[in-house]
């Protein structure tokens, strides 16, 4: 084990104002002021509010410290005023340990002698520990000023516009071609624009004149590499070639996809799609008996078969039920475990729906489907009806059925994702459902995701997440250079056994296998420039300094420099 | 843009939100909240984890309270009250006033997140709260889960044995003139069930709901686990009545029962009544200050964009905490392109 | 045996158990004094031999606080966490050490009161189960 | 490479009984790699192993160190100073590892703290599986890239033996049938005509390991 007995220590006794006064006596700092290495030890009554540290900077010239213990509240208190001593004094703020006196001792323990033990035992173990303190230095990393967006609807046409809008240089990725051509995304609205062909139309247009864009039409994912200021995306282009964009940001933002249900494949062309509908209506007249035989004038809409946890089938439903009954003059039912009013306005639709003659029928069992005269009959106990008492089915003969579609995430989103770097979740769906990551920005550095390929949601919500990992990027790129502590995980390349363990458990992708062709041990003079030896090596840029990949190395090759386990173990032997 | 300002009126999660991504963009912000504290309903949320998170944002707005308060270029103003605003788009100027203390602030534009007030359940009479001690409101149990960690009736601190959830407590409900969905409650609800169920699995907890209303990336999973609990049972029956018991401190309900289709009584420890959102009592009031469009429901339109004003979270219509963090930083992006261009 | 004092030693999660509880005081919660509070940045930074060493310096009893699942601010530390300590676990049953003096918690960083009714209960726990034996 | 799992706690504790002072060595080539003798696990295995004492009311002391890569003779040589004073070796190397141990130092007994299992891939993290025999005469580009004697249950070197039953092994089901992959491979590839090809019995005596120990000598190399 290493020796701690080096440093000089000072130490800062703050009061909090009073609080500590009564636990902080006489006793106790002659304590502290005699435990070893401590060199100086000072007072304050609120160190917080009678503007920090930088006071103490020319006494602390005098006693030559090197590192400092604060006795006092939580770290937590403190930790944005140790930044600033970066900037004013001349202590690096690595250096300088917390005994949490005020949370874990004053408030925590009632009783007053077992207090002052505690206190001491805290103190004198932070004070052991300040010894294995290193300091950490501050590094920079260009940021060029370009996002690569990826994706083919409307969601990644919206966040290439915000960025090209902001005057950031934006390359959009994708795969179909020409861009816009596939319009089915406009059914994933709830409300949509007033005029929903003008609105594409339109945002196509800019998409394809503006001058901070590049479309790159027809272009696959091939290879994604590097840090954030600097990836390298790979794109294989329609002629076969590849190409390599490099930028600083990436934006994914790809939609869901949706299958119709067995019975709409297999039935009859009696059972519609939801998202044919309006197809439906252009091409098969309700209530003209006399020019198609294949005219309907009583619609059934049948939800929550699946999605059942998604409140956008609900709303387009009522609205095509109304248009349906109102405009079309069909008898319109509409069966469903929940009717789904969450989003904004359907409340409303769902009345007007009703006050216009739509029945809405909701269901614990799924209905039965089966074939009547050419009509589908329905049977379905109704809820509402078995709370009067008597249980009975309704059978509802409809001339069409409307089924909604399953919910999918794509598999080019997946693989996209996979290739990000971005974990998916049970479902296939990109990006685990954690807080933490709110909600666009996926846990490696600079890179996002939005709209439907996280989860399947009303385009609506999918363009105001464009717009946030827009701002998001923005502020990434907006700044030349990056600036980050060093205070990340380290590999000793010597120690590196190669196993990969670190690169496979980093959830933020920040380790990579490298060359270490100066550190050869293997090599004798001469040979070490030309030869090769791989070892793990950590992206400071991509480090969060969390330390998962310490405790995964099966050689100890890896340490977290502002804890190491040296400063660990040290604490643990009391 | 240094030295722009944006006046931010509003400290709830939204607020907060927009000023930390305004920092990120190097634009200052100052804060008007009227509460002493920062984090509207938000902050006395209690986490409802349940073993597994269940996304109810409780840390997030915990660690955004922290972290605005550290950055150098917000400037908070706590217990204080938009009083008059002059000016216009690129030069408000705002009186800012607290008890005893008046101040003009100058904007380069403002940002309105006034957020909500929950729903006064004391206008549901039929449905008990302020009559019976162990009738409670969902915030009533946040503050209950987050000082003490575990349900209890607050008649006798004991543990209920049968907790209620009442759905739909000032939402959907065109008798009291709230016909609207608040959009959160469901989920809220079903959090709650898991958390205490998973604290503590010999609480029996009933869902007496209209219609379950879906919410974010997880409900599938959330809504999958409720009902395969034996422990929690879903009822589609909102409760008519509900009586109190003054000797054994139970709270009776009476509700349609969905298999016999009889109308049944049922005795509960503690009823929690899923109030929704409403818009703030000062809503109108601050609106006309700005002039600021409102919907039917009274929830505030975005204004148009050269006006200098914008609108975020949940002042906008109901809308949780991932939602409210998500529209407040698109809002912010609007804003960042509103304040670049002029 | 009733001068036991059982030790505990706490890996906290700067992100949700060492902000919990800096909060148990605060709500008015008492913690034991012979609770030990190592600050990690991460669960996941909490290795089998930081366990073990723990235990072999003394420790009755070790809590490794981990964020809840799917709340971990490093996305798989709490995952990679279980998975460590089950192992001890598995060594720790090697050994004829009760499984009891380690176990795994979840908290939020709002859970004050919930991080002192463990270490509460922990610390009940290990005095009827008495000192360690390889203290 | 070489995969090894270590041994239950309670094997080892049994062959240290003896003993009052020993060294524990890992190696940090093939066995860290697996997770079971590298410079981590030499930490927790001495840490159990302590504890273990300790709870039996008896002390051990441990001097913990690691190799490079134990079957270097050089490497060996290095742990000199540390074993002069212990009364035994405890190894966590592959069954090589050991023995270049145990060769060095003639006088002190060596005990093995894992079990070597085979020559394996990584399927996935955590996971390995057997993929060579070493058996000293490889036909893999006969069988699509698959070996049958590593893996195929009982080494059939011309075909499958007829049991397996929708491409499963019949002694293990949970295992494919190799036989029934390598035709799927070289369909794949283009090259069923391969199997036409007769590859005789193995000489198990003269090419492989039931004549005692092999030697490979590398003339250009040899010193």
């Amino acid at each position: 084990m290493k020796s701690t007995n080096h440093g000089r220590i000072g130490v800062v006794v703050d009061h909090c104002g009073g609080a500590l006064s009564s636990l902080l006596d006489e006793d106790m700092i002659q304590y502290v002021a005699g435990l070893p290495q401590v060199v100086s030890c000072h007072h304050d009554e609120d160190l917080l509010s009678s503007g920090g540290l930088e006071k103490f900077n020319d006494r602390w010239k005098e006693t030559r410290i090197d590192r400092l213990v604060i006795v006092g509240a939580s770290p937590k208190v403190y930790e944005a005023s140790f930044r600033r001593v970066r900037e004013t004094g001349r202590l690096n703020p690595y250096m300088i340990l917390v005994a949490n006196v005020r949370e874990q001792v004053l408030w925590a323990i009632c009783d007053t002698e077992q207090a002052k033990q505690k206190a001491k035992a805290l103190v004198a173990e932070t004070v052991r520990r300040a010894g294995c303190l290193q300091p950490i230095g501050r590094e920079k990393t260009d940021v060029s000023r370009h996002v690569a967006v990826i994706g083919d609807g409307v969601v990644a046409m919206k966040a290439a516009l915000g960025l090209a809008d902001a005057k950031i240089p934006v390359t959009l990725v994708t795969d179909s071609h020409p861009i816009g051509e596939d319009m089915t995304e406009l059914g994933h609205f709830h409300q949509g624009p007033a005029d929903p062909r003008g609105w594409w139309g339109e945002m196509v247009e800019r998409v394809k004149s503006h001058p901070e864009l590049e479309l790159k039409t027809s272009t696959d994912l091939r290879d994604f590499e590097g840090s954030f200021g600097d990836f390298q995306l790979t794109i294989e282009t329609p002629g076969g070639t590849l190409e390599t964009i490099r930028t600083s940001a990436v934006i994914l933002a790809m939609g869901y996809e949706s299958a119709p249900q067995r019975e709409a494949i297999f039935g009859s062309d009696r059972f519609v799609p939801l998202s044919q509908v309006a197809t439906m209506l252009e091409t098969d007249r309700p209530g003209q008996v006399d020019r198609k035989p294949a005219a309907f004038r009583t619609v059934g809409f049948v939800l929550d078969l699946v999605n059942e946890a998604f409140p956008i089938d609900s709303a387009n439903a009522i609205r095509h039920a109304i248009s349906l009954r109102r405009d079309h003059d069909c008898s319109v039912y509409v069966l469903c475990r929940d009717v789904k009013v969450s989003l904004q306005g359907v409340e409303a639709q769902y009345r007007r729906a009703r006050e216009v003659g739509v029945v809405f029928i909701k269901y614990d069992d799924p209905p039965r489907f089966s074939f009547v005269n050419g009509q589908i009959n329905m049977d379905v106990k109704d809820v509402s009806s078995r709370m009067r008492g008597d249980e009975y089915t309704l059978s509802i003969c409809a001339d069409r059925v409307v089924l909604n579609e399953r919910f999918l995430s794509s598999k080019r989103s997946q693989t996209l994702a996979k290739a990000l770097g971005v974990p998916l979740d049970r479902e296939g769906y990109a990006m685990v459902d954690n807080p933490q990551f709110g909600p666009v920005k996926a846990s490696r550095r600079g890179v996002f995701v939005v709209g439907g390929c996280r989860y399947p949601q009303p385009m609506e919500e999918a363009l105001t997440e464009a717009e946030a990992a827009v701002l998001e990027a923005k502020q990434l790129v907006s700044r030349k250079e990056f600036g980050y502590d060093l205070a990340v995980a380290e590999v000793d390349p010597a120690k590196c056994a190669l196993c990969l363990t670190c690169a496979r458990v980093c959830p933020h992708s920040a380790i990579t296998i490298d060359r270490y062709a100066e550190k050869n041990i293997y090599a004798t003079d001469g040979y070490g420039r030309e030869m090769t030896w791989d070892a793990a090596r950590v992206l400071p840029v991509q480090c969060y300094g969390r330390g998962i990949c310490v405790g995964s190395c099966p050689t100890k090759a890896i340490d977290l420099k502002h804890q190491t386990d040296h400063e660990i173990s040290v604490h643990l032997t009391a | 843009m240094r030295d722009r300002n944006v006046l931010i009126v509003g400290g709830g999660i939204a607020g907060i939100t927009a000023a930390l991504e305004l920092a990120g963009l190097e634009i200052s912000s100052t804060i008007v909240e009227r509460d002493a504290d920062l984090g509207g309903q938000a902050r006395f949320y209690a986490c409802k984890a349940s073993g597994e998170c269940n996304r109810c944002f409780a840390c997030v707005v915990d660690h955004r309270i922290h972290e605005v308060t550290r950055r150098r270029n917000i400037r908070i103003m706590t217990g204080s009250r938009l009083k008059r605003v002059g000016g216009g788009p690129g030069g408000f100027n705002a009186l800012v006033g607290s008890e005893g203390h008046e101040e003009e602030v100058d904007a380069a534009a403002i940002l309105v997140a006034t957020g909500i007030d929950p729903f006064d359940a004391q206008q549901k009479p039929e449905l008990g709260y302020g009559l019976f001690e162990n009738v409670i409101t969902a915030p009533d149990l946040n503050e209950m889960l987050r000082t003490k960690g575990r349900p209890c009736r607050p008649s006798d601190d004991a543990v209920p044995s049968r907790i209620g959830f009442v759905q739909c407590v000032g939402s959907r409900d065109q008798t009291i003139g709230h016909p609207w969905c608040s959009n959160v409650c469901c989920a809220y609800a079903l959090r709650f069930m898991r958390a205490i169920r998973h604290g503590n699995p010999a609480i029996q907890t009933t869902f007496f709901y209209l219609d379950i209303q879906p919410l974010g990336k997880s409900f599938p999973s959330l809504l999958r686990s409720c009902r395969q609990d034996r422990g929690m049972r879903l009822i589609r029956s909102l409760p008519s009545r509900v009586d109190g018991d003054t000797l054994s401190g139970d709270v009776s309900v009476r509700f349609i029962d969905g298999l016999s289709g009889e109308i049944v009584e049922e005795a509960f420890g503690l009823l929690v009544l899923s109030v929704g959102m409403t818009p703030r009592s000062d809503a109108e009031q601050v609106g006309d200050f700005l002039h600021l469009p409102r919907n039917e429901d009274g929830f505030y339109r975005s204004p148009p964009e050269n006006s200098g004003i914008f609108v975020s979270g949940a002042c906008k219509g109901p809308r949780d905490i991932g939602g409210s963090i998500i529209d407040a930083k698109a809002t912010v992006g609007r804003m960042a392109h509103h304040l670049g261009g002029s | 045996m009733t001068s036991f004092v059982p030790r505990i030693v706490a890996f906290c999660c700067d992100k949700s158990a060492y902000v919990a509880a800096d909060r148990a005081g605060r709500l008015g919660s008492s913690l034991p004094a012979s609770l030990e509070i190592i600050r990690v940045p991460c669960a996941g930074r909490v290795d089998v031999i930081h366990v073990l060493q723990a235990i072999e310096q003394g420790a009755d009893g070790v809590l490794v606080f981990a964020c809840h699942e799917d709340n971990c601010h490093s996305l798989t530390g709490n995952r990679v966490v279980q998975v460590r300590i089950d192992r001890v676990h598995r060594l720790m049953e090697e050994i004829g050490l009760e499984r009891e003096r380690l176990e795994l918690r979840h908290v939020a960083s709002t859970n004050g009161a919930k991080f002192a009714q463990i270490v509460e209960r922990k610390f009940q726990e290990l005095e009827t189960l008495g000192p360690s034996p390889v203290r | 490479m070489i995969k090894v799992e270590q041994k239950p706690l309670d094997e080892i504790l049994g062959f240290l009984e003896p003993y009052k002072k020993i060294v524990l060595v890992g190696c940090n080539a093939c066995a860290a790699v697996c997770h079971a003798g590298g410079e981590k696990e030499v930490g927790i295995l001495a840490a159990a192993i302590r504890m273990a004492r300790k709870k039996a009311g008896q002390t051990l002391d441990i001097l913990e160190c690691c190799s490079p890569r134990q079957c270097e003779p050089e490497f060996v040589e290095e742990l000199k100073e540390k074993v002069d004073d212990a009364e035994a070796i405890l190894s966590i190397a592959c069954g090589v590892g050991v023995q270049t141990v145990a060769e060095r130092f003639s006088d002190v007994p060596v005990y093995p703290g894992i079990n070597t299992m085979f020559l394996g891939e990584t399927e996935r993290m955590g996971v390995w599986v057997e993929r060579c025999q070493a058996c000293g005469h490889c036909i893999l580009h006969l069988t699509g890239g698959l070996c049958p004697i590593a893996r195929c249950a009982k080494q059939l070197l011309n075909g499958p033996c007829g049991g397996s039953q929708n491409g499963r092994c019949e002694i293990n089901r949970d295992v494919p049938c190799v036989w029934h992959e390598i035709y799927d491979r070289l369909v794949a590839i283009g090259q069923v005509q391969v199997l036409e090809q007769f590859v005789p019995a193995k000489k198990w005596g003269t090419e492989s390991r039931h004549a005692g120990p092999r030697t490979l000598t590398r003339e250009d190399l040899k010193r």
